[in-house]
């Protein structure tokens, strides 16, 4: 079995649905957004705190739902600390662009990690579970950056 | 394209699933284990043959073509209606082809429901309907202002009968739409006497066969219903093509669902006249080759015949809940009496849309989420569970497989 | 399995026969002239082994199945679903799965005339419709208090677009529903002309492209249709499948027509959430493999090309009206500018349906009868016609063993 | 054409729907019956006389429609005619019967024109064209027995 678990349920899959890194909530909220799959009870609740130029400084998800949709809201934790909201949105778009392709993005570090998702492709019924943390990523920079901005 | 035989009542695994092409098929470079028959049953080769032998060789359109490829096409689903008839005890214009169970629950909502029911009167259902026996009473609650009311089934599963009596106890209800067996729970629910105590408050009684129809000879006579419903896909026929009966005094009431070619007596463009049922239901072109086709499933399971279906399954059934239940963790969903082939459960902290991913990695097909019985789910307190079924051509060897395909991902997640 | 191939704009016919295992055939021991394609189309080898291939390989019911076999047919009817908005020009949203043609225009009678049409809105049909496109909008008329009017169609076969004008003028009318290729005549519409006109009116235009789908490149941008509708079986493909193209905009308004799995967001026994569009519409197991012989049907006749099937039935239509009205005491009806391979006709005191058995007879077949257009025979002064059409495996020689045929049956009433 | 003729459209059928014996109206009417198929415009009006004892003195009908149509109202009147009504009702279920099942009833010598029409029976659409002036027939048989002894 061990091999066969390789194309989709990756190690690192396993180990973040199991012990996520990112969980929890934060005590200051600069922006957050909820998804849910009422098809599978998947959901999904996330935190964003903001430094200065729209960089993400803190980061938290609470999630509820099946390992695919645990891990990827928790590695999308990984990829958004530090970084700017603008590439954030770019990941995002990139990330969705590999669920429906199968094909990892090229240069794009993040995605040393991210491709251990590339093979949720082949089950167009699991891609909703892959994607939904970074759709609700989606809404929360938008409502961050009106918030800033406008 | 050998027909299986049954042989003391116990039935010839082997040799039906001959009949199968698709059994031979590997999945991830592993044997196909199918435990997803609920969902949608496997064509036996009889029926495949059947379809393209009408294409290639007596196709065209029914009712009045006057010429010889008409005639002999139309003679062909008629006498699927036919043969749908005899398979439940009907009279043939009982009989409404229509495409699944789902649009034979709406038609009679659209035209029973809008014609017979009036604000104040409720109809009941449980509280295991597929989807399919609930939305549609939901959408002519609110288009015809009429009470939808649910009635509660047990912590095992099964109609609880003193609430069905509160629900009826105002004479208000005046159908009782209910499953013959629940597509979560295997339950079979005992319609002649769910009958019996609607009929005498008064209501009539609409049941949802998809799922028993496969397991069970049905006789709507003796069950004395006044609406049964099934999907031909489930009953190892063909996609596109599903069956409402009907009482025949009932049909010859309703008005018509869809309108155009094939259910009118006669039109102008003032005013039309309705055709007789069963045609005053089945408007423009109908699935020819799919009725075809059913009706060549129906031959092939009356082949085999249902007191051999009826113990395989129960032995199977046996062998399922005896397996599954000894691993630790796995938790089974409703334990009826009268269950039959679908074992639905939950595993621990494991989210059973991984169960079945990590199951199908291994060549084992079976469905998770909520079965469209979502409100059920959460009547057990689960947002949804994975699920095996089984049909005539499952074994308990596939069973096996299972277990041991359960234990496997359980390491995975260990 | 050859998928014929176009020559320089024009058909290659006898390569295209072989691709039809029916044309082998005989009946009553003379070789088959199948002359009814109207009513219903033959089919080629590619897509009765496509059915084959799906049910003996990939079967499995659709979404979220979650295991290889259902993954794999879902995705195979999705891709039929592409291929079907790809041959409309549409989005994928756009494209309704639904049985035929008649329940696409039930669909927006039901859900769009519910909703969107109030007592004093007016619904416009032509003199020329197929019941199909009248019977609904009857059946709304009784049940919403609208108003149903009928624009004239000319002596030759044509909308009058003087009544037209009379019809709009009150700018009551919302909907404009009208065929896009007369079943009976033969005539084409103007549907851009017609689209712009309703448009300028405040109406929307559902055209039912039964007829025309199969013998033109439709692009429903380019026509600027709120609503279009075929049936799989006329075009080459199986029967139980049929399709509706609504406008993104207007599906999205749209409520539900049928109730059931699939076509739900959430759903508790109290109530249920709708599903965007196109699931919104397509409650309960579709007709699978049906949707997937519909889109090799649609790959089939794109190989071909419409430049050479329209082509192809411009000169079998000009040789049929030339041969056809050579014979004495034949009145072909309708004689519409633009119009196609349909030729209805009578012959003097010989009935319909004699001429439509004596023809069979011959091997010839052909319909008789008032074609599903009862009032617009009557319009004609008729009670019934014979009714010759064709397909893009029909030969002039066939055209020519009709009229030899029509020669000899009159002798036999001599 | 002629031998494939033979089984459905035989002589006597093509003769009496080109020159019905019976065609025209009674003037004196004891009982008569309409029938019609929407379907195809066929259209029967039977009429009959009686003499003492039920027995069928005077038959016309009045007959639009295809040339089975016309041609089995026109021999429905050479069987009837000298014939007691219960016994004509007994050809109508005989004939109603070969439509259905394509055999030629035996021991019934009204057979003898009538068979004719068993080729019928492998065209299902055409069986309500050779039936229905059989069924205005018994409808019309019914009213004259109503009156008479009722
Ligand atoms: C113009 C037209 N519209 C609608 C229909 C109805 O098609 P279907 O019976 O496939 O629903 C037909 C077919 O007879 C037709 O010719
Ligand atoms: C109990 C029950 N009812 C109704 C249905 C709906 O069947 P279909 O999707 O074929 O209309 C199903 C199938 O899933 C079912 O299991």
């Amino acid at each position: 079995m061990e091999d066969s678990v390789e194309d989709l349920y990756q190690h690192l899959i396993i180990e973040r649905a199991r012990a996520p890194h990112h969980a929890g909530r934060l005590v200051h909220i600069d922006g957050e957004a909820e998804g849910n799959n009422p098809m599978c009870g998947d959901q999904v609740h996330l935190m964003f705190a903001r430094g200065d130029g729209d960089v993400v400084q803190e980061f938290a998800h609470q999630t509820h739902g099946c390992a695919i949709c645990i891990a990827s809201a928790d590695l999308l934790g990984d990829v958004v600390l530090g970084r700017h909201l603008d590439e954030i949105t770019s990941t995002v778009d990139a990330f969705e662009e590999m669920i429906r392709t199968g094909v990892r993005p090229t240069r794009r570090s993040e995605f040393d990690k991210l491709a251990a998702f590339a093979g949720v492709h082949a089950y167009r019924s699991r891609h909703r579970c892959a994607t939904l943390a970074w759709q609700a990523a989606r809404t929360a920079i938008i409502r961050m950056m009106e918030a800033h901005h406008g | 394209m050998s027909v299986a035989t049954a042989l003391s009542g116990c039935l010839d695994v082997e040799r039906i699933r001959e009949d199968f092409p698709i059994l031979a098929e590997r999945v991830h470079d592993k044997p196909l284990v199918y435990l997803d028959s609920a969902a949608s049953a496997q064509k036996p080769r009889v029926v495949i043959d059947v379809m393209a032998r009408a294409m290639e060789k007596q196709y065209a359109n029914v009712h009045r073509g006057l010429h010889w490829l008409s005639e002999r096409c139309s003679d062909a689903y008629e006498g699927a209606r036919d043969k749908v008839a005899r398979f439940l005890n009907a009279e043939r214009e009982e009989i409404v082809f229509v495409r699944n169970a789902t649009e034979a629950i709406n038609l009679v909502s659209y035209t029973f429901g809008h014609a017979a029911l009036e604000p104040g009167n409720a109809v009941a259902v449980s509280q295991m309907e597929h989807h399919a026996n609930l939305v549609p009473w939901q959408m002519l609650r609110d288009a015809r202002g009429i009470e939808l009311r649910i009635v509660k089934v047990t912590e095992c599963g099964e109609i609880d009968f003193d609430d069905l009596a509160q629900v009826f106890a105002d004479r208000r209800v005046k159908l009782l739409a209910i499953t013959h067996m629940s597509n979560v729970l295997g339950t079979y629910t005992p319609v002649e006497r769910l009958v019996a105590f609607a009929h005498a408050h008064g209501a009539q009684v609409l049941v949802d066969g998809a799922q028993a129809v496969v397991h069970r000879r049905v006789d709507v006579r003796a069950l004395d219903v006044d609406f049964y419903v099934f999907s031909g896909h489930k009953l190892y026929g063909p996609t596109g093509i599903g069956v409402l009966y009907g009482r025949r005094t009932l049909l010859q009431s309703m008005p018509p669902f869809l309108g155009g070619g094939d259910m009118i007596g006669s039109v102008s463009y003032e005013r039309s006249t309705w055709a007789e049922p069963p045609y005053r239901f089945e408007a423009g072109t109908p699935a020819i080759v799919e009725a075809i086709g059913l009706g060549t499933a129906i031959d092939y399971i009356q082949g085999i015949g249902f007191d051999a279906i009826a113990a395989h399954e129960r032995a199977l059934t046996d062998h399922a809940l005896r397996t599954l239940s000894g691993i630790p963790g796995l938790k089974i969903i409703g334990n009826a009496q009268d269950r039959g082939g679908i074992v639905a459960f939950t595993l621990n902290q494991i989210h059973a849309h991984d169960v079945a991913t990590l199951l199908d990695k291994q060549g084992i097909a079976v469905r998770a989420g909520h079965h469209c019985a979502e409100p059920l789910a959460h009547r057990f307190g689960v947002d949804s569970t994975a699920r095996a079924s089984f049909g005539i051509y499952t074994t308990s060897a596939e069973i096996d497989l299972l277990a041991a395909g359960i234990e496997r991902l359980k390491k995975v997640f260990s």
